[in-house]
């Protein structure tokens, strides 16, 4: 059953990707991209990779499509026929797909529990993360603290995008009598609805954010979820309101301090005599050394990654509205 | 247990038919108005029934309250949108197709 | 017949990458550039998330009853390179936006200069 | 207490500062701030280089798990000289930058600058000491957006479309080294560059492993603009701001050059890519390519920062020409060219900047007169371009020693001519701005009282390399010493015996399952 699903979506996703090809209307592409990545997190889920569809879903298919669409409110909808042929592309990337699929020749077999994958560092993951690290979710287990390095890195690439937003488009606030109409502002029935839901979806959230040692979820999705938040409260009540409540000074601070958070617990275990990041030296019994460690670090995870996200919805959409007012 | 299975699958089935007729109206309707009205639909009751027919799978522990906030979360937003989507395109002058041969026919007969 | 079972997932993924890096190189408009660069590496993540899978394993999460895992090592990978992939896409739109500004365009063939051209 | 994080301080030293510095905000405390930081990176990058020196391997458990569960970062005599060279031209660049940036990048930035600089050098030190493959990437991917950000910082507009450009194809190039590290886990079920290795032995002539290495050969290619795939470079550093062409051309693509060798000699082996997939052959072609097409295309260009550019490109096509006579000799002539290229750019585009600075053009033209009007800078200039050309004396006659002697050491004389000839047309380009300099005289249009020598904070930096280029072009004995271990280490030790400890355990790991 499972494998007819997973046929399906491959093939929704495949005739997703051939249509983008064609499709000249930017704007249907972007949507046509955003169905693209709820395709690929519903296979995700299928793959039992539920962490990955989680975020592929909010930060695949949420951010990056309103990232898009701010930017096509910016630079026109249509793509122009190009003159030049497109013979040379076909060329490399047959050629490219063809090794690979040469190589796929002798790849293991799919979902074969033999395979040298499955065999060689991953079962220690699987068998031992429990009574090493304390979580039920391995995925968690690895990520914070088996690899939190790279995860450390990870936020690092996030706080870089955000600095480099920032200094490309900067964040201006708009004058009061200069904000345009979008149409959305005095609009009853999506004032009720947004007062009632943002709550609920910061909620969940924090919600997110700490059970994400025991189910899907973490610092990422909860730092993308509660951006989400206050992009629906921008979207709705325009961006000057929405400085009120979390000026962008303040995340620029946040972005900042998350990156710190996660780094100081590193340093800190550094001084009480372990190696960087090892949080068996937070306390005297290792698994809860474990635990403060990986509940402080997904922390600055998602403090981070929820600063760095608003920053950039904030610079585009202050572009945005400062094209309206021209 | 049977009986819920029946019904489940019965809820299920009548879902997935109105998320396709929604789908169909979606490519078939002539006009934006009409198409919104149609993938409303969707939204709407095949969201309920296949949701109802997912909660009688659970064997009603914290799964189902999760399927009913899902629910209930489906139910406020997507009528919203749809009701944003239409007020935009109103607001953004957009005519209907009644309206547009309306105006077609006002031009006709004033040239 | 096995054979095929046991790769196709490989290969529709194969024929995604392509279209996705089709569209990164054969794209006159930088924001389509930037789509196909996102289906490149949303492709890139299925074949590694298709490594990670154990026929009859479940998600990764310890659960009671529950011997065979699918491998969270890929997963793990993913996560990472999915936030660097939202942030290198971000970082090209704030570019495409400023060049708009400055070029009044976005469209390949459309700079005057041939050695401005992307 | 701090000499056992040693091999993690150069990376997390500027990591953590980079948050710092962009809250402190203020365009001189910033400065400040990253340019001690940036210093205690280079300090901690000496004190490795000894380290290394006396035993051979620092690892480092990050975390404290055991690699291959953990990462590793493993810093060897190769990676600690590559990282001196990363974080010593960091630090000069930034004394260097702080004026040019002021006359260059728009105040409010200028925190951003310095955040982004940190952060790339974070990124550039990450990739050189780690010990993971997949570490490798996401390190790739800090230093790379920190990159696109700091070009994209100049006020003139051509810098965001080669900015863009550059954003393009390094995801594509690090795409295809993420489908290649990819491959080789499918096959191998790890990620440590040392595990790999042993295991890649195992499947030598996979196809997976084999594609596998291909995507990460022209990934890592994009990255270090390898002939065919430098697209990006010459806009990239002609439009981006005088001190950060001078950051990027001295450590980015250096970077890059250590990558491609470290997975070429440590991971797969020199075997498996020279002996059986023939990769020599392809990399000759391409960096004989690279130093013809590249250095007559710099002969003809009009910005200076253009011919530097495209000089660039040639000269890591020597350092590929090393690498691809498959020799302990061509190998230590290459990672000699990382060090003292990177010695010689540096100085080259401080230098331009300086010009910049003062006359505001980087055009062939507005040299002219300079050398009697800005001397200290113009003859920083000459004996870096007389570097460049490979002149005794210099350490660019030593880089090209020792690869005329490595090729000769194969009887291949052709390639040895090559790299002669290659050096005349060195001598066009660079003399072709030594000409303007020297023997034209100021254009009327310049008032000769606005250019005078540019301040000592600009023009220390540059003389430091300078003096450094002299320096080691007389006394090689530590560069030699250091490339020769380095690459004799690279070549030898560390294959056979991460590979006979590998299967052992592999063995007894199936005989305890029998």
């Amino acid at each position: 059953m499972a494998e007819f699903i997973n046929l399906a979506l491959l093939a929704l996703l495949a005739l997703t990707a051939l249509r983008i090809i064609f499709l000249k209307d930017l704007f249907s592409v972007v949507m046509l991209f955003g169905i693209y990545s709820f395709l690929s997190a519903s296979i995700f889920l299928n793959l039992d990779a539920v962490d990955v569809a989680f975020t592929e879903a909010s930060v695949g298919a949420g951010i990056s499509t309103v990232l898009m669409l701010g930017t096509l409110a910016l630079t026109g909808r249509k793509e122009k026929a190009s003159k030049h042929s497109s013979c040379l592309p076909l060329v490399v990337v047959c050629v490219t797909g063809a090794v690979l699929i040469y190589g796929t020749l002798d790849m293991p077999p799919f979902g074969d529990p033999n395979n040298p994958a499955h065999q060689h560092v991953a079962p220690r993951y699987i068998e031992e993360s429990l009574k090493e690290v304390g979580l039920p979710n391995m995925v968690t287990s690895v990520l914070a603290s088996y690899r939190g390095f790279d995860t450390l890195g990870e936020v690092v690439v996030v706080f870089a995008a955000a600095i480099g937003v920032l200094s490309l488009l900067g964040i201006r606030r708009q004058k009061d009598e200069l904000v345009a109409d979008t149409g959305l502002k005095e609009h009853r029935v999506l004032h009720v609805i947004a007062k009632l839901i943002i709550p609920l979806i910061i909620l969940f959230a924090l919600y997110v954010q700490f059970h994400g040692d025991f189910g899907p979820g973490g610092g990422f999705q909860a730092g993308v979820i509660a951006a989400a938040a206050f992009i629906l409260y921008t979207l709705v009540f325009g961006l000057k309101r929405t400085f009120v409540v979390v000026s962008p000074k303040f995340l620029a601070w946040m972005a900042s301090i998350g990156v710190l958070v996660y780094a100081c617990v590193g340093l800190f275990s550094m001084f009480k005599g372990g190696q960087f990041l090892d949080y068996n030296q937070l306390a005297a019994d290792p698994i809860a050394g474990q635990h403060y460690g990986i509940i402080i670090i997904e922390l600055g995870v998602g403090i981070t990654v929820f600063a760095a996200m608003l920053s950039i919805f904030y610079a585009f959409e202050s572009q945005v509205e400062r094209s309206n007012v021209q | 247990m049977l009986i819920l299975d029946i019904v489940s699958a019965l809820l299920l089935i009548a879902g997935g038919f109105f998320g396709l007729s929604g789908a169909i109206g979606l490519f078939k309707f002539p006009d934006f108005y009409t198409r919104v009205h149609s993938a409303s639909v969707t939204d709407s009751i095949a969201v309920i029934l296949i949701m109802g027919g997912l909660l009688l799978q659970t064997s009603f522990d914290i799964n189902t309250a999760k399927l009913l906030f899902i629910m209930l979360f489906l139910m406020l937003t997507s009528p919203t949108a749809s009701h944003a989507l239409a007020k935009s395109a109103r607001h953004g002058g957009l005519a209907s197709m009644a309206e547009a041969k309306m105006d077609e026919q006002e031009n006709n007969n004033n040239g | 017949m096995s054979f095929v079972l046991d790769y196709y997932n490989y290969w529709v993924v194969v024929f995604l990458m392509m279209t996705g890096f089709y569209i990164v190189i054969s794209a006159n408009n930088l924001v389509k550039k930037i789509v196909g660069l996102n289906i490149f590496q949303t492709s890139v993540f299925m074949l590694y998330i298709t490594v990670g899978k154990v026929s009859g394993g479940t998600a990764p999460i310890v659960t009671e009853g529950v011997s065979l895992y699918s491998n969270p090592l890929p997963h793990v990978l993913i996560l990472t390179a999915i936030v660097v992939g939202v942030a290198t896409t971000a970082l090209g739109l704030s570019l495409v936006v400023r060049i708009k500004r400055a070029y009044g365009t976005v469209e390949e063939n459309e700079f005057e200069n041939k050695d401005d051209a992307i | 207490m701090l000499e056992q994080h040693l091999a993690i301080l150069p990376i997390i030293l500027p990591l953590i500062a980079a948050p710092i510095a962009f809250l402190l905000g203020r365009s001189s405390l910033s400065w400040g701030f990253s340019t001690l930081i940036s210093a205690g990176a280079f300090f901690s990058a000496i004190q490795l280089l000894v380290v290394t020196l006396s035993t051979g391997v620092v690892s480092y458990a990050v975390g404290d798990w055991p690699p291959p569960w953990g990462i590793e970062l493993r810093a060897d005599l190769a990676n600690a000289f590559v990282l001196l060279v990363v974080s010593g031209i960091s630090t000069l660049v930034l004394l260097f930058a702080k004026e040019s940036v002021e006359k260059e990048i728009d105040p409010s930035l200028h925190s951003h600058y310095y955040t982004a600089h940190l952060l790339c050098l974070a990124g550039l030190c990450g990739i050189l000491l780690t010990g993971d493959a997949f570490n490798l990437f996401v390190f790739l991917e800090v230093s790379s957006l920190s990159i696109y950000t700091m070009i994209s910082l100049s006020s003139d507009r051509r810098c965001l479309t080669a900015a863009f450009r550059y954003l393009i194809m390094g995801t594509v190039g690090a795409t295809f080294i993420l489908i290649g590290v990819g491959l080789l886990y499918m096959k191998t079920g790890t990620l440590n560059m040392l595990d790999l290795a042993g295991r890649i032995d195992l499947y030598d002539s996979s196809r997976t492993i084999n594609t596998g290495l291909a995507f990460i050969m022209v990934g890592v290619s994009i990255k270090l603009a390898l002939f065919p795939l430098h697209m990006w470079l010459p806009a990239a550093y002609t439009h981006a701001p005088s001190a950060v062409t001078a950051f990027l051309a001295a450590t980015a693509t250096k970077v890059a050059v250590y990558v491609m060798i470290r997975f070429i000699f440590t991971i797969f082996g020199t075997d498996h890519v020279f002996l059986e997939m023939r990769m020599d052959i392809p990399l000759m072609v391409f960096a004989v390519l690279a130093i013809f097409k590249c250095s007559y295309m710099a002969t003809v260009q009009s910005n200076v920062k253009t011919v530097l550019a495209y000089s660039s490109i040639a000269q890591i096509g020597y350092m590929i020409l090393g690498v691809s006579l498959v020799s302990v000799a061509g190998l230590m002539a290459g990672i000699i060219h990382i060090f003292n290229h990177a010695l010689m750019k540096g100085a080259l585009f401080m230098a331009v900047g300086a010009v910049f600075y003062r006359i505001g053009s980087v055009d062939v033209n507005a040299f002219s007169g300079l050398g009697k009007h800005m001397p200290l800078t113009m003859a920083a200039f000459t004996i870096a371009g007389l570097s460049i050309i490979g002149v005794p004396l210099t350490v660019g006659f030593v880089s090209k020693w020792y690869l005329i002697s490595a090729a000769l050491e194969q009887n291949n004389w052709l390639i040895a001519a090559l790299v002669l000839i290659g050096s005349l047309l060195a001598v066009i380009y660079i003399g072709r701005i030594l000409e303007a300099a020297y023997f034209k005289k100021l254009p009327d249009t310049v008032d000769p009282n606005n250019v005078k020598e540019v301040s000592w904070l600009m023009l220390g930096p540059m003389w430091v390399l300078v003096l450094a280029n002299i320096y080691f072009g007389v006394d090689t004995s530590m560069t030699t010493e250091v490339a020769s271990k380095a690459s004799q280490w690279l070549f030898h030790h560390e294959n056979s015996q991460a590979s006979a400890d590998i299967i052992n355990t592999l063995v007894s790991a199936k005989e305890v399952a029998k």
